[in-house]
């Protein structure tokens, strides 16, 4: 057998043993993880803390807001 | 009168080479399928035009700062790549041109270096190349974009179909043994390098398949990136055919229960899984995948919503309009009109259809053991093309059972795939890199 | 104290020379045209920082590491310089700098190179008119997204209005022959090649003077730029009293008539027709109109919206940012505070000028021959500068017939002008490279 | 007639008249091919294929879409 | 089997280290922090996936192309090495990184292009950080996104509140004395570069820090960004004792009035006075102030609101995820896991602290002299990091007195605190770069 | 005393000098600054000129323009 096709089947075998080997490991990573979870901390995830986007204090109506954005950024289109 | 003629030899008209003339038909071939067909527009469309750009008789947009003087220079300029190239006096500069083509790594960049330091400048579509593909730069952002627009959510609900998404790159390396076949029959004379990255082919992942052909087999980058891209704008056509063939109405037909649903806390950990496996097993994998899963971490976290959102939009495309008119810079007529064209071609259309079939029957294989089965339809759905094989998987089971609706089930292998080929690709640089 | 002394001498107040002085007055003209008088300001208002930050004194934003290192180096470091300049070794600072000014290409770059192997850093300014400017990358980008913003409909549904675009080239080409006589009379000494930079103006199209300018003539890019920018800005000043001198109340009363209406495939195929031309006509103008027509193709043919989209926004937009500080690095008072710049000033606006009255003569012209005339208010919108030299054709004719709309016909020839001056900046990276 | 202006005139002698070859061409180019398209494809221009952004089915209706992306944009440009 | 082996060998279960590992658990701190603690998100999530990807064994994304080709080039590769660092034959790769690390810049940036020359490539983390830290650009581009989003109208409103910005950078001297006394006393070993660079986190601005420790002490640059921006985070727990210990009840109740609206064209000119002052007084603080001003001129001149826009978002974005990542390239254990990182965080929070002091005693000293008095509260808000520290002095104010808005008046300072450690940095670029 | 330890505190002075000095004068030019705009220009501000963004005629209503906008970005983000 050349090495060319030594070197094909060693690359065939390995990379299919390595991406079944890499995938089934995960299987059973996230398995063990999502019972974790569900287990430890059953959605209770709180909503993350946002630090920079705390709304400042007496913010107009959302609609209006929704709006307003809705105009600025049409105009920065338009540009 | 001279300079009459030294602009009449200077158009394109006299100086193109039918080559050239050939190429640029094959630009709008790609144009027409882009536009008219909608073959993956994003990419074909670029690289067409940079087809048509790189192909340019006398424009120069693909030479490196050595080419453009090799063929500019004056003769004191050319002395010195023939002093540099070790070339007899009267070298002639088709000489000088094989001579730095085939220049090994070093001399091939003192060639450059010697071209910029006498003034020359290199070809826009040789500087974007540089930048964007030969520095790896371009695929990783891509596939850092491509992880943040990815929800794991339906693989989270279902884990096992990452088996799918395994057994679909069989094609990639079923393909990388065709190859080696085809050289060892003395049909074709792919290296190994060249037969992987031919095989990547089959992972059905552009960014993927553009990365590992820039470090493996940069010679064949361009009818890659083009089978590539082609292939996954075929998937509509390519699977079906395989998918009916390998499964009975029966399996078509089968019904797949509604997913659970999957907290905001798996998605956030399920990257993190995934970077902490590559450390462990498969460092060689650790560009792909780490942008991958950076990409979406950024997603998943939520507290980066900013940056997510960049560079699933404005980063992306940026990326994805350079690569695009890169890759146009390896397909010049010699690189392209060849053999190993169609080789590619074929050996791609090959890859498809072997990691489809795997899928499938890695799915057949699956319900022999266990209890709730698995619709064989959803494993041609693990050779990734994110999101069509699946929108495919969901077709053709609604043929079979208008109630079906395997689309969500599909998401789990087609996302596993491009884990998949990623793991694939990072074998690769590891054997071969 | 030693330090208290070291401290004052770097302060701008001690160190600043009158030049720098008078440059950051500059800078400040500049500023107040573009945020009080509106003067093009997305470039002129980056160009006027640049401006300033370049001229503050000692911080060397503008200096390459060989200029940081000649003057903040050590004596062991200096005659380093001495030694690749092949200078006496008590040639002083001056000296050094002039060798490094005066240095041709590669001593050039073996200087920037010795500097940075020194360990020490490109100014911030330096750096990125390298990564734009001098690499040609950024007036490329800015073309590409100018070409997603324009519109050939007008232009398509009256082809013949493309000659209005070609004749307004004729101040592109009489000013270089200005320049060329006043250095023919002694008046000033301009190159061929400084002359064609400066020419490039009277396209009314500030990213082709600046790419054109840094081919041919980097070290008048400053004024050149300024001079482009403040001429399109000045274009409704400029252009109405030549356009009512050339043309008869009768004349600018012409109404014409509504235009077809253009399909979707013929604008797809524009640009691919100039694009062909190109290939075949005139290769050196490939990078510019290659771009330009990416650009426009990404727009018309509306499957890469995303792509289009960013190359109008995002990226133009940064480019825009670093191109214009950029530009600023070219704004040292030994560039700008001479009579190059008095002379650029007056034969740029001798270029609009002389632009203007060619689009209308030749409308004048083509009406002899047509059966549908043309309203010659048209023929001054050739300059391009788009789209403020159709708003003028449009407000001249409004005044002679408060009816007449001549908005959309003329940007036939304003958007012809375009590829008019980049056909043009092709011939002289052809005729001059 | 020195160098220079001999180089002046040539340039500027084969700069018009390559603008205006060219632009010529482009004239008798463009005019061929929109006869070309009126006549063979006279506004037949399908919708192009645009495979990316086939609409999922089952979404919402149009104008809760359009007050949550505005929503969103505005959030987003808050930050 | 000699393959299994060398994948074993090659795997990251094997050839991880324990300092990698450790690492990685420092990343997943920062992960836990960022995301659930809303740790300064935006920085610290990339640094912490930077981290991780740097200390995956073997895969090589932080080293140079010097360092790929030292650690798995062929002995011929090493060998050159070898000669180039001066070492015998029998030198081993540990003698060879030791070499190449305590390398000068002139012989280590040899090393590099050597390397690069050999055919090795750079890796990803080191290719980023070149590009975004070393080179300077991404903070600076980040101050001018900064500067894009600053309202200095508070600021115009009450100009003697910059008195407050200036105080609190006692935060950043007093630190580089705390340093400089550490190794007086033995403790520690930091040279004053060092001592400077670990102040510069007094001045609560992480582009700044990153900015100044890049240029003064790169090898510590992870540790200082890292405690600069969770340092940032802690300010509403560092903050409010300092303050409540400093003040009586009746200073933190003390109401001030209504600021006085301020018009647009004294916003304009403010940047621009800056830019003024920069160049007449501290040209080294060129870079950082030129760019801040530029990004507020872009805003307030409001004629390029695109150009702000881009600036503010897209822009600053794509910087903020490569400078992240890049920082993770400085995050390799031994760089990381040593006394000096514990020095650097026992440091940086003690500049916090006193920053926060000085600047509410400074605004008990002003009350000495002034008519209207000024909340003492506002003071802490000089260290800049903004907007959280005028939040802090907001709610701290609110418990005194319910009805007591301070926020707009400690934007004033707020904003003063990053000019002032802007001027800063500048000073110790001047005085030790 | 060390080199070190005056290096310390020479930076230390030398760095409070400056930034009060740069501050301090800071405060007297932009008293002096809001002075004289508050004088010459007393909230003349005209809006300075936009000469790329004046609106073309015969544009629709406005409320059109913002939901149209909204939906064109809605649908560009879905891409
Ligand atoms: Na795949
Ligand atoms: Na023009
Ligand atoms: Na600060």
């Amino acid at each position: 057998m050349s090495q060319l096709m030594s070197d094909g089947l060693g690359l065939m075998g390995f990379g299919m043993g390595t991406v079944f080997l890499f995938l089934i490991v995960l299987i059973f990573a996230t398995t063990i993880m999502s019972k974790l979870v569900v287990k430890f901390a059953p959605e209770a995830v709180p909503a993350p803390a946002k630090p920079r986007t705390a709304p400042s204090p007496g913010v107009d109506p959302q609609l209006l807001k929704v709006l307003a954005a809705a105009v600025k950024e049409h105009r920065s289109r338009r540009k | 009168m001279e300079t009459l003629l030294k602009f009449w030899h200077d158009t394109g008209i006299y100086a193109m080479e039918p080559g050239q003339f050939a190429m640029m038909v094959v630009a709008f071939v790609m144009l027409y399928l882009a536009i008219r067909k909608g073959f993956e527009p994003l990419l074909l469309l670029p690289i067409a035009v940079g087809t048509l750009l790189v192909n340019i008789p006398g424009a120069g947009l693909g030479w490196s700062a050595a080419e453009q003087a090799i063929r500019t220079g004056s003769p004191e300029v050319v002395d010195q790549f023939r002093a540099l190239f070790g070339l007899a006096a009267n070298a002639d500069t088709a000489a000088l041109l094989d001579a730095y083509h085939q220049a090994g790594t070093i001399l091939y960049k003192q060639a450059v270096a010697l071209g910029g330091s006498l003034g020359f400048d290199n070809g826009m579509l040789y500087t974007f190349y540089s930048m964007t593909i030969a520095s790896g730069v371009a695929p990783l952002l891509i596939f850092m974009g491509v992880g943040a627009m990815t929800d794991f959510g339906p693989l989270l609900a279902n884990p096992k179909t990452l088996l799918l998404g395994a057994a679909a790159q069989f094609g990639i390396f079923g393909t990388v043994l065709g190859a080696v076949l085809l050289t060892h029959f003395g049909i074709m004379d792919f290296s190994v390098q060249q037969a992987a990255a031919i095989g990547i082919i089959g992972g059905a992942d552009g960014p993927t398949s553009i990365f590992i052909a820039s470090k493996l087999a940069p010679e064949l980058l361009g009818a890659i990136a083009v089978a590539a891209y082609s292939y996954m704008a075929l998937v509509p056509m390519i699977q079906p055919p395989i998918m009916k063939a390998l499964t009975t109405e029966a399996e078509r037909s089968i019904k797949m229960e509604q997913l659970r649903s999957v907290s905001k806390l798996e998605k956030i950990l399920f990257p993190l899984a995934v970077l902490v496996l590559v450390a462990l097993i498969l460092p060689s994998a650790a560009p792909l995948l780490g942008m991958f899963c950076f990409g979406n971490l950024m997603k998943e976290s939520g507290v980066v919503e900013r940056l997510s959102d960049t560079s699933q939009n404005a980063l992306i495309n940026v990326v994805t309009i350079f690569l695009g008119l890169s890759v146009g810079y390896k397909m010049s007529s010699d690189a392209f009109l060849n053999l190993d064209t169609i080789a590619i071609i074929a050996l791609g259309l090959a890859a498809f259809c072997v990691g489809t079939a795997a899928g499938v029957l890695m799915a057949k294989l699956m319900n022999v053991f266990v209890k709730t089965p698995i619709n064989p339809l959803i494993g041609s759905a693990g050779v990734s093309a994110v999101p069509m094989a699946a929108r495919v998987s969901n077709k053709v089971g609604l043929e079979a059972n208008s109630q079906n609706f395997l689309l969500m089930h599909a998401m789990g292998p087609n996302v596993a795939g491009v884990i998949g080929s990623a793991v694939a690709a990072g074998v690769m640089l590891s054997y071969l890199g």
